[in-house]
């Protein structure tokens, strides 16, 4: 990557008038930057997938098992019986083009297989061939391709520069959604043993130690421990932050890098200290260490198996309900999957929160409640105190995740948090926010270093979205609710727009909590000095 | 090529009638078998592909959400974008069967120098779409004259509506201006975004040139020398609509024109990307409330899967936890 | 959950719509019925053939009107040498007096509301000592 | 799968140069794989951040947290980025022998 790495003004050279030859027949370059590594055997077959091999995308020969095609066509036949989503996004596009420029990929690449219209055409048209009349009579003229092994690169390659957003679906007068059709591009490439690592392995490590890291019980532990003693340095606070307690009232989950990864981790000392200043009964769990589920990004199968230790953990340690913290696709599983793939909980009761008396009746059934939703609710009761000045620091925008805007909703409940703790937030512009929100360009489970052409290119319309506030209101944070965000987006912001750095919305509540006891702080989470303590220096310089 | 295909085939439906319902006199087939044929067709195959799209369940709760949800009580949630109940579901896709919302939102990208990306609105699609739509919804109605009898107030409404202007004689109607404007539109669309170019279809260009086609002998009979006979041509849809086809006398071959390229278009429909008129209604990211963590969603097909329980978990780690002094279900 | 109850309905509603023709008109009974224009006091022939005038006599109304209105221009020369006086009332009412049995039979069939009655009187057919 | 030889040394790698069995891991072994990372010569404050992830990931299986290794390390992470370029991650854990974290890092 180092090598051959591209200027900005490089990278933006792009065209968005697509070659004169037609889409039907070309084949894909598997340049590096642009793809992603295989699965690694040992991880693949942890998890039981299908033919696990040592395999690159860049080989000749993928090793594809004898009757691979009719894996495909059985794996094909199987998803249109089982999921109406399927049947009629393969059946009712009209090719209107709206949704054409509303992928990141393809404005960041103008590559126009990145159009969400042909990423679905690269398997609607082997559909078509194959499961509908005028596909089987007239076959090419009908829009129908044959599968060859070329195609299935394709779909590799582009079904991996997919994210998942549905964005594109918001702008579909069918509500086509092609995170539908990339889930079962996945599942069949899945079926004939393709998988990539990025994947693969977060999902033998979750499956295995609770998280995608495999951080183990005891180095699980360990690393809240070391968090509960920095945060003492910090604030003269000891908290607790109990590990496996039984008995608890609330099981908190996470997602793990919030206790591995930089910036994540000061989102971690936020979550610390407001439960601790709130006096909340909470346990983490080593178990359910992991709130992410990379299998959303897998297989509806693997999604399933990983989710399922979220509610066995909240059975066995008796809590009465579950509280999740900053994660975007986390919360699309948790929101709109757990429910059905591992309820009803009813081992638990309808969420209140023990502050402010509140029933949560929103999430009556799946028991489980998004940490701004909890938060935005303490701060309208006035549980707890804040000064937003301890932020003057920072100049906050607010990126929506993906998953929480368009598969949630959970759009004013951050915003609140944020204005409770910022006193300088400006938006992004309007078509780049909300339900409009542009990808990282990293999600779906594709946020490594090999692709990282692919991610600078896909992240293209955020980061400039954030060119945008940091030249007009002088932004220097970006702030978000999703651990692949904290991830990529750093290294995104510093290659488009250097200058802004990336935190959660927690962290800057724990910026502004003013706590029982607490040392005056000299410095925020992070070590920053605050702009008072600033300030301060220069008039003592001054005399 | 898809272009020159597509409008081969409309220009090969138009001889086919010409020759076969003009030169070879073959009224009965035409004015008679085919519109028979093709209505079964029609009506048979639309249901049989929404009962094909039916028997395949929504396993998931999978709504895309275009605003705030419902949470707290001080904060408005968007009953249309984020619909929370049935009846605001169908608000929702009120307006976008009716209105064509979600296309309503539409923008177009711009990279400017530096690079800078700038969002514009572009509703050109979202009208010429919603003019098609509705005018060709309306002209439909408007036909009804042609089918039933007596004829029905509301029938008669919409043509002294549609016919405001007075202009021309007969009067010229609006949606028969409009329906030619959008079909130009959306073709000269398609013809002239490379982006669009690229990735339509024969489908995708077919359905224009035969629609066209459709617009253009209507508008011969109507506001031309060409003039059907409408006695004539009424008498022989109530014939067929009574089962008591006859073939009156006073039909030209312009006439069998217009009404062979119907029949193919009816034909056409269920096997067809126009099936997303059905569609439309059956799509899961639009007509589900948002509400999934207040009502459980279940999958028909769901079963059990591999898990890994926190005994086995505690198996593998026991020492690792128990010299971490974490609690442990079996010392 | 295939919201079967929902879609079976949807499909009712779409054939019940969609077939609306149909039972319309078995339901009307006058499935069969033709419009069958009278003339009752007849001359020997129209200024132009049945068949043209079937399709096209608005046409040659409002040629007629134009040129009368405008151009002061009152007579027509048929295609058969024969001329007429451009008017409505005097010659084309001369033999098709009877507005309800001749014009609206098929203006009502067709539902056609043409506008000769907005500035022309609606003949007294009465008087014509008809009925 | 690639292989990667450095005079004598011969092991196998990943596509990114990490090593595969990283039980197999030896002082030259470290040695060899700082040449990839743009580092000849591993001076002692190099060594004290290998070792220190070297002990970690032999007790708790995986490297430790960023802010973990740079507070006991007693480096800042600019000063590990200086001394690996690539970073912690992506250097100091591959010249260390251990895996890629996987995940939302």
């Amino acid at each position: 990557m180092a090598e051959d790495k591209k200027t900005p003004e490089e990278l933006a050279q792009i065209s968005y008038r697509p070659p004169g030859k037609t889409w039907m027949d070309s084949t894909v370059e598997f340049r590096k930057g642009t793809y992603n590594y295989g699965a690694v055997p040992a991880s693949a077959a942890y998890m039981n997938l299908p033919f696990p091999r040592k395999w690159q995308p860049t080989n000749e020969d993928w090793n594809l098992p004898e009757d691979w095609q009719k894996i495909i066509f059985e794996g094909m036949r199987e998803r249109l019986n089982r999921y109406r989503s399927f049947r009629v996004f393969m059946d009712i596009c009209v090719r209107c083009g709206a949704c054409a420029d509303k992928c990141h990929y393809f404005i960041g690449s103008g590559d126009p297989k990145n159009m969400p219209v042909l990423r679905a055409e690269l398997l609607r048209s082997v559909y078509r061939n194959d499961f509908t009349a005028f596909g089987k009579l007239l076959g090419r003229f009908a829009g129908g391709r044959k599968l060859t092994i070329d195609i299935l690169k394709e779909w590799f390659f582009y079904f991996y520069q997919c994210t998942e957003c549905r964005r594109c679906s918001v702008f579909c007068p069918y509500g086509i959604d092609t995170a539908e059709i990339t889930m079962m591009a996945r599942e069949l490439l899945n079926l004939v043993g393709i998988n990539i690592d990025w994947i693969a392995t977060p999902l033998a490590n979750c499956f295995r130690t609770g998280n995608h890291l495999g951080v183990q019980p005891h180095g699980f532990k360990d690393s809240i421990e070391f968090a509960v003693e920095e945060f003492e340095e910090l604030t003269g606070i000891k908290v607790e932050a109990p590990i496996n307690r039984k008995g608890a009232e609330v099981l908190f989950v996470a997602p793990s890098a919030d206790y591995f990864a930089s910036p994540h981790y000061y989102t971690l000392l936020g979550y610390l200290a407001l439960f601790h200043e709130i006096g909340l009964d909470y346990t983490w769990s080593s178990f359910a260490s992991e709130g992410g589920n990379f299998g959303l990004f897998h297989s509806a199968e693997v999604m399933k198996r990983l989710n399922a230790k979220i509610y066995m953990e909240s059975r066995r340690l008796g809590v009465k309900w579950i509280l999740g913290g900053e994660c975007g696709h986390m919360w699309r599983v948790l929101h709109q999957y757990m429910d059905t793939i591992n309820g009803p909980a009813n081992h638990l009761e309808v969420p209140v929160s023990p502050i402010t008396g509140t029933r949560f009746e929103n999430a009556k059934s799946t028991k489980m409640v998004h940490i701004a939703e909890f938060t935005s609710d303490l701060m309208r009761h006035n549980k707890i105190k804040l000064d937003p000045s301890r932020n003057d620091h920072w100049n906050v925008t607010f990126h929506d995740s993906c998953n929480p805007a368009r598969a949630m909703g959970l759009i004013e409940e951050p915003r609140y948090v944020i204005r409770n703790v910022c006193n300088h937030f400006h938006e992004m512009p309007e078509n780049t926010i909300k339900e409009q929100t542009f990808c990282c360009g990293s999600g779906s489970g594709i946020g490594t270093d090999e692709n990282l052409e692919m991610r600078l290119r896909g992240g293209l319309p955020r980061a400039n979205a954030c060119k945008y506030v940091h030249d007009k209101y002088g932004v220097n944070l970006l702030l978000c609710i999703c651990a692949i965000d904290k991830a990529t987006l750093p290294p995104l912001l510093e290659y488009w727009v250097p200058g802004i750095e990336v935190g959660g919305i927690h962290e800057m509540v724990g910026n502004a909590l003013i706590m029982k006891g607490e040392n005056e702080r000299a410095t925020d989470l992070r070590g920053t000095p605050t702009k008072k303590v600033e300030e301060g220096k220069e008039v003592t310089e001054d005399v | 090529m898809t272009v020159i295909i597509s409008l081969l085939a409309a220009v090969t439906l138009i001889l086919i009638a010409i020759i076969g319902a003009g030169t070879l006199g073959l009224q009965y087939l035409f004015g008679i078998v085919i519109p028979y044929a093709t209505l079964a067709a029609f009506l048979f195959g639309i249901v049989y592909r929404v009962v094909k799209w039916a028997r395949s369940p929504v396993p998931f709760h999978i709504p895309t959400t275009c605003g705030q949800q419902k949470s707290h009580p001080w904060i408005k949630y968007s009953k249309l974008e984020s619909p929370f109940t049935a009846l605001e579901v169908t608000g929702r896709m009120a307006l976008e069967i009716l209105f064509f919302r979600s296309l309503f939102r539409n923008t177009k990208v711009d990279l400017k120098k530096g690079p800078k990306l700038v969002y514009g609105s572009e509703k050109y699609l979202w009208l010429a779409g919603l003019a098609f739509h509705w005018s060709f919804l309306i002209i439909l109605v408007r036909h009804l004259r042609f089918f039933v009898e007596p004829v029905p107030f509301f029938v008669a409404a919409l043509q002294t509506l549609d016919g405001f202007f007075q202009i021309w004689l007969p009067i010229i109607y609006i949606t028969d201006v409009v329906i030619l404007v959008a079909l130009l539109f959306l073709l000269f669309r398609r013809l002239y975004d490379p982006k669009l170019r690229y990735f339509s279809l024969a489908a995708d260009y077919f359905p224009l040139f035969l629609l066209l086609s459709i617009a253009v002998t209507g508008y011969l009979m109507r506001y031309t020398g060409a003039k059907a006979d409408l006695i004539a041509v009424k008498e022989l849809a109530m014939g067929l609509l009574s089962f008591r086809p006859t073939i009156p006398v006073g039909l030209d071959t312009i006439f069998f024109i217009h009404l062979f390229l119907v029949s193919v278009l009816i034909a056409y429909f269920p096997f067809s990307k126009l099936m997303h008129m059905a569609g439309v209604f059956m799509s899961p990211t639009r007509n589900l409330a948002n509400n999934s963590r207040a009502k459980r969603h279940v999958n028909p097909w769901d079963y059990d899967v591999k898990v890994h329980t926190y005994e086995e978990y505690e198996d593998e780690f026991r020492e690792v936890m128990k010299a971490a002094k974490m609690p442990l279900e079996k010392e | 959950m295939y919201d079967a109850g929902k879609v079976i309905t949807g499909i009712i509603v779409f054939l019940i719509l969609i077939t609306f023709p149909f039972w319309f008109n078995a339901a009307s009974g006058r499935a069969t019925y033709k419009p069958d224009p009278e003339i009752i006091t007849p001359d020997d022939q129209c200024v132009e053939t049945a068949e043209y005038m079937k399709r096209n006599h608005m046409d040659m109304l409002n040629q007629w009107r134009d040129q009368v209105v405008r151009e002061g221009q009152r007579t027509f020369v048929a295609p058969d040498g024969k001329t007429y006086e451009l008017s409505l009332s005097n010659t084309c009412m001369n033999c098709h007096s009877n507005k309800s049995e001749f014009c609206d039979a098929c203006h009502n069939y067709m539902a056609v509301s043409p506008f000769c009655w907005d500035c022309h009187i609606e003949p007294q057919e009465t008087t014509y000592g008809y009925k | 799968m690639p292989t990667f030889t450095h005079g004598e040394i011969s092991i196998d790698v990943d596509e990114d140069g990490f090593m595969q069995e990283p039980e197999l891991w030896n002082e030259e072994i470290a040695k060899a794989l700082a040449t990839t990372e743009g580092v000849d010569n591993l001076t002692d404050e190099h060594w004290k951040l290998v070792n220190y992830l070297r002990e970690y990931y032999l007790k708790f299986g995986i490297a430790p947290m960023i802010r973990k290794l740079c507070k006991e390390t007693g480096f800042p992470l600019k000063k590990v980025y200086e001394l690996f370029p690539s970073g912690p991650a992506k250097g100091a854990c591959k010249v260390a022998g251990l895996a890629k974290p996987t995940g939302c890092v």
